[in-house]
């Protein structure tokens, strides 16, 4: 397995107390994979995606347990200055969502992209700028060779997520962590993207975990969906089986509750209440206060039922 | 929710801010002596804890008057300026900030235009000139000052009403045909209330330092007034005899400064984070 | 770019306009100099004379566009008190002075900018609390006192430093100190505060997940955002020592152009005056003119957007 | 049947600003009909905003008429333009930044009724409370401030504001895309039993195809300030004419594994307002584009749906 | 050396110095930095509008009548000079000394004279010309010798050292005054090598200075201007400089301390006093009492002590040194008791509130405190004073007639009587009645026909005994009916030096000439 997670818990020490953005989650990325981690905000699915390179916010976000192996590796007790040297950008890479926001906007777009090319000891000196042309070629980025002295703000949306793919993939990492790549571009431009993403992993092989609240992006991009909720995930299985035979009720009510185009015209049926708060979360199922078949046992915690075929939901209903 | 409010307060400088507050609004009862009561025989009586005594506890200055009574009734003229200064400076700055943030057009034009005059024109020699037009004294160092920070206040008032112009419950209150005197006194005032506050405060201590290099250049607060300035100025011709003359203004001043700075930069972390470049 | 540039020396042209006018008007009313030219003993006939010669009978308005007439071809009249040309007499000290307040803007940087960015990198740290005490000294203490005890300390006790002088290296020290440290404070928060919001953007985290040395993100990639709001308010600091040289110059018996002004108030030197605070106007103008055009330089988007 | 409710005719937008003139809206006429929904759909930058301002008396248009029940909204001085602003009202997108943090709910919601009437404190008190109970808030919710309440709940608060004065046309601009799935369906349902229940009628600012589909019964498919397509939702939704409607649905990520995406469909990237194409302004990404459309604008034909392209009718896929 | 002021009786004016001529002096060598704490304006006499010019053109140009380190008057460029009678109108008639020679090499004639004597009376060029107005005719007899027409009498000529300075007129007609200003030459003992101003000028020891005794001992002289106290104290002490001008008076005493150091304090050409409305009988200070309440309520020589460190020396109408001084005229003692009984007497038994007025500037050193001692003084006797402080060019109009009328209550004022001193400008300018446009009284608080007619008499007459009996005569009434104001005391003004340093101060330029400085060999 290419990644493997353990029931990972970080932690945000926040003024107000204790916020356990991610409680328990568990996942595996395989090689050539693409994982989709579906949820709302605040459902740690971002979270989730930053532990992994151990970007917490300074100060207060600490990973409290679990484990994370890349390759057998263990990356949770690696020493920061070992990460930067070896993982970050080395063997996992990362695509963030606003492409107008993730470039520097003062250096320009060789600088950027050769960075972590020169970090590495990927390439250097002469070779630097050839190895900057060729990631930018395959990105597809129009004549890449004369624009490396551009800057951000001269190229279009879709060009600057290009341009951060090409950041990202330039030391052909092994895993590449895409934070909603597509959520801040619009429906024409998204299409290209998720394009690209797809010819990426087909040319390096590398394994995939798409972090989206878009259910659509999920489904045209993933093998594999896991679907959060509060800080855990509440199922987990193969892409068609999430949006065939959706098992746990939060994917139901979440599938239930977008508009889908061509369908009929009717009322949506909507998931009533709000997502509980993290800081003292409820004991049990979390989103029992909001589930339509709510039963006693929901107060405690819910197993996770193995529905086969990798499927697997954390529900009283299924346990039953 | 209380305790959330009054977490990391500054209350060694709020403790500063409130004994010169105490002192300047305590008056002559407070003073161990007549602040002008000359006493030749006490010139350079030195601070109680050298070889003075604890009758004069900062010691005296070249006449001998009770430094610490001085230093008790400067604070006094620079609580007084400060408040005037501010009190004109922010409303004058905050009224035409507001009006050309919120109308734009030739009124912000002029504005701007002003403010650029304004800032052209060294404050220092303005201050100068001015002082030597009019009488020197306490009113002339409010004016000089308040022609000098008005702009200060209008920009930052006015870029805060461009931003909160943006906002959607100033247009909505636009579409629903709120009044433009209404929105100014419930949507925009109380959101620049804050950011005034913040301002207001950071700008004691520019005041009394202003106040001080003024005095300094003898076109500050005229005797019989004391100020903390004026004491400083006076006192650089003594200051191999008498250290303490200039050391304990000079000390009043920072230490006022530096309590209103420090409260001040609370206070905007805690109201205005925004402003944090100020 | 070239449009804006006119544009913007339009503007300053009309600054510098309207400033003279108020300068004119202001010193104007500040008190007739005859009284001071003149010797006690002068009979009444000899004063209206010298008023008469200095045009100072006319109307104000009169006066104002007779010297705007004259100041556009460079001459601003002769000093009362110097017997020379006010311009000859500004310029000469001009030098002195611009490079007193560069070296005070100098100091400033060379202190705000480590200071902010240790200040952001620890923030919270006792770096970060230190440093911004000892930044938010330099606004606690009026310069002349700062200036004061800096030549008691480093000139009479140690003997380290000369107290006055103009010319050598040395000599620029104690002057730039007191000048320079006021504007730290600010220019701290300024840097400290630029660089939180730096480290906390999106493409510093991207630089990051991407394995970049911590040392260059601070130093190299997150710096030269954080740069752009302190150069913006380089023009603002320029101007700030020009203003605190008319006090600090008369500490350090500098020959500079505030010195030369402040006594010029004094002796209601109208020439003088007119052509010294003309002259820092002008400075100020130019040097936001300077950064203006500088930004350019550390932020592509402004050199394309114009 | 009466006229239009709302009716925009060749409504032009300009700006300049210091880098040239943006042509945010060109020539643009819609209709819209009493108790139906129209939807502005259309790419960031499109121009659907500046029309919704415009519609809102927040901007003037710099040609066009608007006119509302036959009367010309820009001309509307005093009396009338109060009368306009009693309404038609307004639900934005970021429910943070369209509550004044500083004011209680109570207060935010009565502020359109004090605008125009003078009703006593416990008239006032009573309708706020209504208007809280149609959004399903408590009464009490009027006593607290917008930071005590989460973004859908806020979103709802701003409804009911709007709602306080009973208007007649209500703009919606991007109501529910600052909200999360869940908590938008619960919106886009109050949305719906609102108009229902007070016949209201509603202009929604879009740029999700399904919801649009969803919540619409006509649709305005805008690119770059001009109408591309326009038309009752289901007829342009089954048949759309215009190319760019088509790549626009085809670019859409169904949730649904077996469904493939067409990336052809839209070729490059969207011009700038700054410098729009001539001719059609799709042209230079069209798949179709033929010599005419680089040189001359194409006319809206059709009725009711209406598309501005060179290409045949008959001819068009 | 101070001492040596001390000893100063009443001024024997006329001496003749023997000169040798005999062998030429050795070249000087060697550099010199001095400090002075003000700066000259301009450098050519004729353009000079403050006192403070002397300080620099001082030592490079030269009159014909000077004064001695002792405040004798010698005869410098003027061989010998004397007044005479022709026909009932004054003639000074003037022979030149020979051998004297311009820094350019020109040789002084009466040309020279003549042509400065044109100078200052060209209102376009000086704004002395008043102090030529006396004059009629200037009548070159040969080179070297030359009379002034008077129309009237005018003491003051004779006063002020015949008022001429020796103007270089050849060079001045080829180069221009604009360039004289940038290279001027004189007959002094320093030579002009370079300026700048706010900063220093630098000067080189005149080889073939005409006077072989008395003239510099170093080569270079550079002078440094530093205003503020404590940097020219810190220049001196870091050995940047080796003479300063103005030792603070609060640091006179650790002056005095210091191993090889020398200082000295000299009196300035400045006379304090305070002055009051006498001339208004609604004025408090109408009534000749109250001005003599004042004058006992007033510890002068306490506030010399306390205030000014000792660097005051108290005077009575006249400065010792001064013509006309008075060693019998004695101050109205320090008597707060009498004055508390002169103020009932005037029909003020609780005293009263008057405003008084004080200079802030500080013209003359710790001047503002020394103001706040005179109106605590007064107070603590029942002349209650509200104190209102003045900025100098507040200051400056505040007395004068034609501008302010008359000042309710009492302020603290100054006039200096020159040195050695002679009271008649001063006096014509405030203790004569104010006469519209014809300069008397110019800033007079006082009214009274006698002591006008006794002024003008004065100002006309140029007999130095007959004016010295003169001015004792006005001296004494002035006092007794507190004239013109109170006059309180002179400063004194310390230089310091190293004692590698030969100095002997001469009364030009304010003490701040450089005629007799060296290094020791």
């Amino acid at each position: 397995m290419l990644l493997s997670v353990r029931n990972l818990q970080t932690h945000l020490h926040l003024r107000r107390g204790l916020l356990r953005a991610v409680d328990g989650v568990s996942l595996e990325v395989a090689e050539g994979e693409t994982l989709g981690l579906v949820g709302e905000s605040g459902s740690g699915k971002t979270m989730t995606g930053l532990s992994l390179l151990r970007l917490l916010p300074k100060g207060s976000g600490r990973i409290a347990g679990g484990s994370i192996q890349l390759d057998g590796q263990e990356l949770t007790t690696l020493s920061e200055a070992q990460l930067a040297r070896d993982i970050r950008g080395r063997r996992i890479a990362m695509i963030m969502q606003d492409p107008m926001t993730s470039l520097n906007p003062v250096f320009s777009i060789g600088d950027q992209v050769g960075s972590p090319l020169r970090n590495h000891d990927i390439a250097r000196g002469t070779a630097l700028r050839g190895a900057v042309v060729d990631v930018l070629r395959r990105v597809r980025l129009p004549s890449p060779g004369e624009r490396l002295g551009d800057y951000p703000h001269q190229f279009s949306g879709g060009q600057r997520q290009r341009i951060v793919a090409a950041m990202a993939i330039g030391c052909t990492p092994r895993l590449l962590v895409a934070d909603e790549p597509t959520t801040a571009l619009d429906v024409t431009i998204q299409v290209q993207i998720i394009n690209l993403l797809r010819t990426i992993q087909d040319d390096t092989g590398a394994g995939i975990i798409l972090i989206t609240h878009d259910l659509g992006v999920a489904a045209s991009l993933c093998r594999r969906i896991a679907v959060m909720y509060a800080g855990q995930i509440v199922e987990t299985g193969p892409v068609r089986a999430i949006y065939r035979s959706p098992s746990h009720p939060y994917t139901q009510a979440l599938l239930a509750a977008i508009p889908r185009l061509g369908a009929k015209r009717g009322r949506l049926t909507a998931i009533a209440g709000q997502p509980p708060s993290l800081i003292d979360p409820p004991t049990g199922c979390r989103f029992a206060a909001r589930c339509p078949s709510r039963m006693a046992k929901c107060a405690e915690a819910p197993p996770v039922v193995d529905l086969g075929d990798g499927h697997s939901a954390s529900c009283w209903k299924l346990a039953s | 929710m209380r305790a959330e409010m009054f977490r990391g307060v500054p209350w060694l400088a709020l403790l500063v801010l409130a004994a010169v507050g105490i002192c300047a609004a305590g008056g002559e009862a407070l003073l161990p002596f007549e602040p002008g009561e000359l006493d030749l025989g006490a010139a350079f009586k030195p601070p109680a804890w050298i070889s003075g005594d604890w009758a004069s506890p900062l010691g005296a200055d070249n006449l001998g008057r009770d430094i610490l009574s001085r230093i008790m009734a400067g604070s006094r003229v620079s609580v007084i300026v400060a408040f005037y200064a501010i009190l004109f400076s922010g409303g004058i700055g905050a009224v035409a900030g507001m009006v050309a943030g919120y109308f734009g057009g030739w009124v912000d034009t002029v504005l701007m235009r002003l403010i650029e005059i304004q800032q052209s024109v060294p404050a220092i020699a303005l201050a100068l000139i001015l002082a030597a037009a009019l009488e020197p004294g306490l009113p002339t160092v409010v004016l000089v000052i308040v022609l000098t920070y008005w702009a200060w206040y209008a920009r930052i008032i006015r870029g805060e009403i461009m931003a909160l112009k943006g906002r959607d419950y100033i247009a909505f209150a636009r579409v629903a045909g709120v009044g433009t005197a209404r929105i100014f006194l419930r949507h925009l005032l109380p959101n620049i209330f804050n950011t005034l506050v913040v301002l207001a405060t950071l700008q004691v201590g520019q005041v009394i330092l202003f106040e001080a290099s003024l005095s300094f250049l003898g076109l500050g607060i005229q005797q019989p007034d004391i100020s903390w300035g004026l004491m400083l100025a006076d006192a650089r011709q003594y200051i191999t005899n008498a250290w303490w003359a200039i050391t304990m203004p000079g000390i009043a001043i920072m230490l006022t400064c530096l309590a209103s700075n420090i409260f001040g930069d609370w206070l905007r972390d805690r109201l205005d984070p925004h402003l944090r470049q100020l | 770019m070239l449009r804006l540039f006119g544009r913007r020396l339009l503007q300053g042209l009309f600054s510098i306009i309207g400033a003279s006018i108020i300068i004119f008007v202001i010193s104007r009313l500040s008190g007739d100099p005859i009284v001071m030219m003149l010797p006690n003993d002068a009979p009444l006939s000899a004063i209206e004379e010298m008023r008469r010669t200095l045009g100072l009978d006319r109307p104000l308005w009169a006066q104002y566009l007779i010297f705007i007439q004259h100041a556009l071809v460079g001459d601003f009249g002769n000093s009362y008190r110097w017997k020379m040309p006010a311009l000859q007499l500004i310029m000469d000290r001009l030098p002195a002075t611009i490079e007193l307040a560069v070296c005070g803007l100098l100091f400033s940087v060379a202190v705000a900018v480590p200071v902010g960015v240790m200040s952001a990198v620890n923030r919270g740290g006792w770096v970060d609390r230190v440093g911004r005490v000892f930044a938010m000294l330099g606004q606690a203490m009026p310069a002349f006192w700062v200036g004061l005890l800096l030549i008691l300390l480093f000139a009479i006790q140690l003997n380290w430093l000369p107290a006055f002088g103009y010319g050598s290296a040395s000599q620029f020290v104690l002057p730039a100190i007191s000048l320079g440290w006021y504007p730290v404070a600010a220019q701290t928060r300024i840097v400290r505060s630029a660089m939180l919001d730096v480290l906390d953007s999106d493409h510093i985290r991207l630089s990051r997940a991407l394995g970049t040395p911590e040392r260059l993100i601070v130093w190299k990639y997150a710096l030269r955002n954080a740069a752009i709001p302190l150069l913006t308010m380089l023009g603002v600091y320029f101007a700030a020592m020009l203003g605190g040289a008319f006090v600090v110059e008369t500490i350090f018996a500098w020959p500079g152009v505030g010195r030369t002004v402040v006594e010029a108030v004094f002796a209601r030197d109208f020439p003088v005056v007119q052509a010294g605070v003309m002259f820092t106007s002008i400075l100020f103008v130019a040097s936001n003119l300077l950064v203006d055009l500088s930004y350019g330089l550390v932020d592509p988007r402004i050199r394309d957007a114009r | 049947m009466s006229g239009p409710m709302l009716e925009l005719d060749g409504v032009t937008k300009h700006y300049t600003t210091r880098r040239g003139v943006v042509r945010a809206v060109e020539s643009v006429s819609l209709a819209v009909q009493p108790r139906s929904t129209m939807a502005l759909v259309g790419e960031s930058g499109c121009g659907k905003t500046t029309l919704a301002r415009m519609i809102l008396q927040l901007e003037r248009p710099t040609a066009g008429a608007i006119r509302f029940e036959g009367q010309d909204v820009a001309a509307m001085r005093g009396a009338a333009l109060q009368a306009y602003r009693r309404e038609v009202m307004a639900v934005f997108q970021d429910p943070y930044s369209s509550l004044n943090p500083r004011l209680r709910v109570g207060t935010i919601i009565a502020e359109p009724v004090l605008a125009h009437e003078r009703p006593s404190r416990a008239e006032l008190d009573k309708r706020v409370a209504e208007v809280l109970d149609v959004v399903g808030l408590p009464a009490t919710a009027a006593r607290l401030y917008p930071h005590e309440f989460s973004g859908g709940q806020r979103q709802r608060i701003a409804i009911a504001r709007a709602l306080a004065l009973r208007p007649r046309l209500m703009v919606l601009d991007e109501p529910v895309s600052a909200l999360d799935v869940s908590i938008r369906a619960q919106i886009l349902n109050l949305l719906a039993d609102i108009q229902a229940e007070y016949g209201l009628t509603y202009l929604i600012i879009a740029h999700d195809l399904a919801l649009v589909e969803h919540f619409s019964s006509d649709v305005a498919v805008i690119y770059l300030g001009c109408v591309a397509e326009t038309g009752p939702t289901e007829q342009v939704f089954a048949q759309p004419r215009h190319p760019y409607t088509q790549a626009l649905l085809a670019a859409v990520p169904l949730p649904d594994p077996d469904h493939v995406l067409s990336e052809a469909a839209a070729l490059g990237e969207i011009a700038s307002a700054l410098d729009p194409p001539a001719g059609c302004r799709f042209h230079p990404r069209c798949p179709h584009a033929m010599d005419i459309c680089r040189t001359t604008r194409p006319l809206a034909a059709g009725s009711p749906h209406i598309t501005a392209c060179h290409l045949p009718r008959t001819s068009l896929p | 050396m101070a001492q040596s002021l001390q000893r100063i009786a009443a001024a024997a004016v006329f001496s003749l110095p023997f000169l040798a001529h005999a062998q030429a002096p050795k070249p000087a060598t060697g550099s010199l930095a001095v400090a002075f704490g003000a700066e000259a304006t301009v450098l050519d006499p004729t353009h000079s509008s403050a006192g403070v010019d002397q300080y620099f053109f001082g030592q490079m140009f030269e009159q014909l009548v000077r004064t001695g380190p002792d405040l004798k008057r010698l005869n410098w460029l003027a061989e010998t000079w004397s007044v005479q009678d022709a026909g009932g109108k004054p003639v000074i008639d003037i022979h030149l000394r020979k051998g004297v020679k311009f820094h350019n090499g020109d040789p002084l004639t009466s040309e020279d004279f003549e042509y400065a004597f044109k100078r200052q009376s060209d209102k376009k060029i000086s704004i002395w010309t008043h102090l030529q107005a006396a004059v009629e005719r200037f009548e070159i007899v040969d080179p070297l010798h030359f009379r002034l027409h008077f129309k009237e009498g005018d003491g003051s000529y004779v006063a002020s050292d015949l008022t001429l300075w020796a103007m270089p007129k050849r060079y001045m007609e080829k180069v221009g005054d604009e360039a004289f200003e940038r290279a001027p030459v004189g007959t002094g003992p320093w030579k002009f090598v370079s300026r700048s101003v706010k900063e220093e000028i630098r000067f080189e020891a005149f080889d073939d200075y005409w006077n072989a005794e008395q003239r510099p001992h170093v080569k270079n002289l550079t002078i440094k201007v530093i205003p503020e106290d404590l940097t020219r104290v810190a220049a001196f002490k870091t050995g940047a400089v080796d003479w300063i001008d103005a030792v603070p008076p609060a640091m006179t005493e650790e002056f005095k301390k210091l191993p090889g150091v020398v200082t000295a304090s000299y009196v300035a050409p400045n006379n304090m006093y305070i002055t009051m409305d006498s001339v208004t009988p609604e004025s408090k200070f109408y009534d000749v009492r109250v001005r003599q309440a004042l004058a006992h309520a007033i510890n002068v020589d306490a506030i010399i002590k306390g205030v000014l460190f000792g660097q005051g020396q108290r005077y009575v109408e006249v400065g010792i040194g001064e013509l006309g001084y008075d060693p019998d005229l004695k101050p109205y003692p320090y008597d707060p008791k009498k004055a508390r009984e002169l103020l009932k007497a005037a029909g003020y038994p609780n005293g009263f509130d008057t405003p008084c007025y004080n200079l802030t500037t500080p013209r003359e050193p710790y001047q503002k405190e020394v103001g706040e001692a005179y109106f605590a003084y007064a107070s603590a006797v029942g002349i209650r004073c509200k104190v209102v402080g003045m900025e100098y060019g507040t200051w400056i109009s505040f007395g004068r007639r034609e501008r302010q009328g008359y000042v309710d209550g009492l302020y603290s004022n100054m006039w200096g009587h020159g040195l050695p001193g002679d009271p008649g400008t001063p006096w014509a300018g405030h203790l004569h009645s104010y006469v519209p446009g014809k300069g008397w009284g110019a800033t007079s608080t006082y009214s009274d026909p006698e002591m006008d007619a006794l002024v003008e008499d004065l100002k006309r007459e140029m007999d130095i005994p007959k004016r010295e009996a003169l001015i004792k005569k006005i001296a004494r009434i002035k006092h007794e009916r507190v004239a013109g104001g109170l006059t309180t005391y002179r400063p004194l003004v310390t230089f310091a030096w190293r004692d590698k340093v030969t100095f002997k101060p001469w009364p030009m330029a304010f003490w701040r000439s450089m005629q007799e400085i060296g290094l020791k060999q």
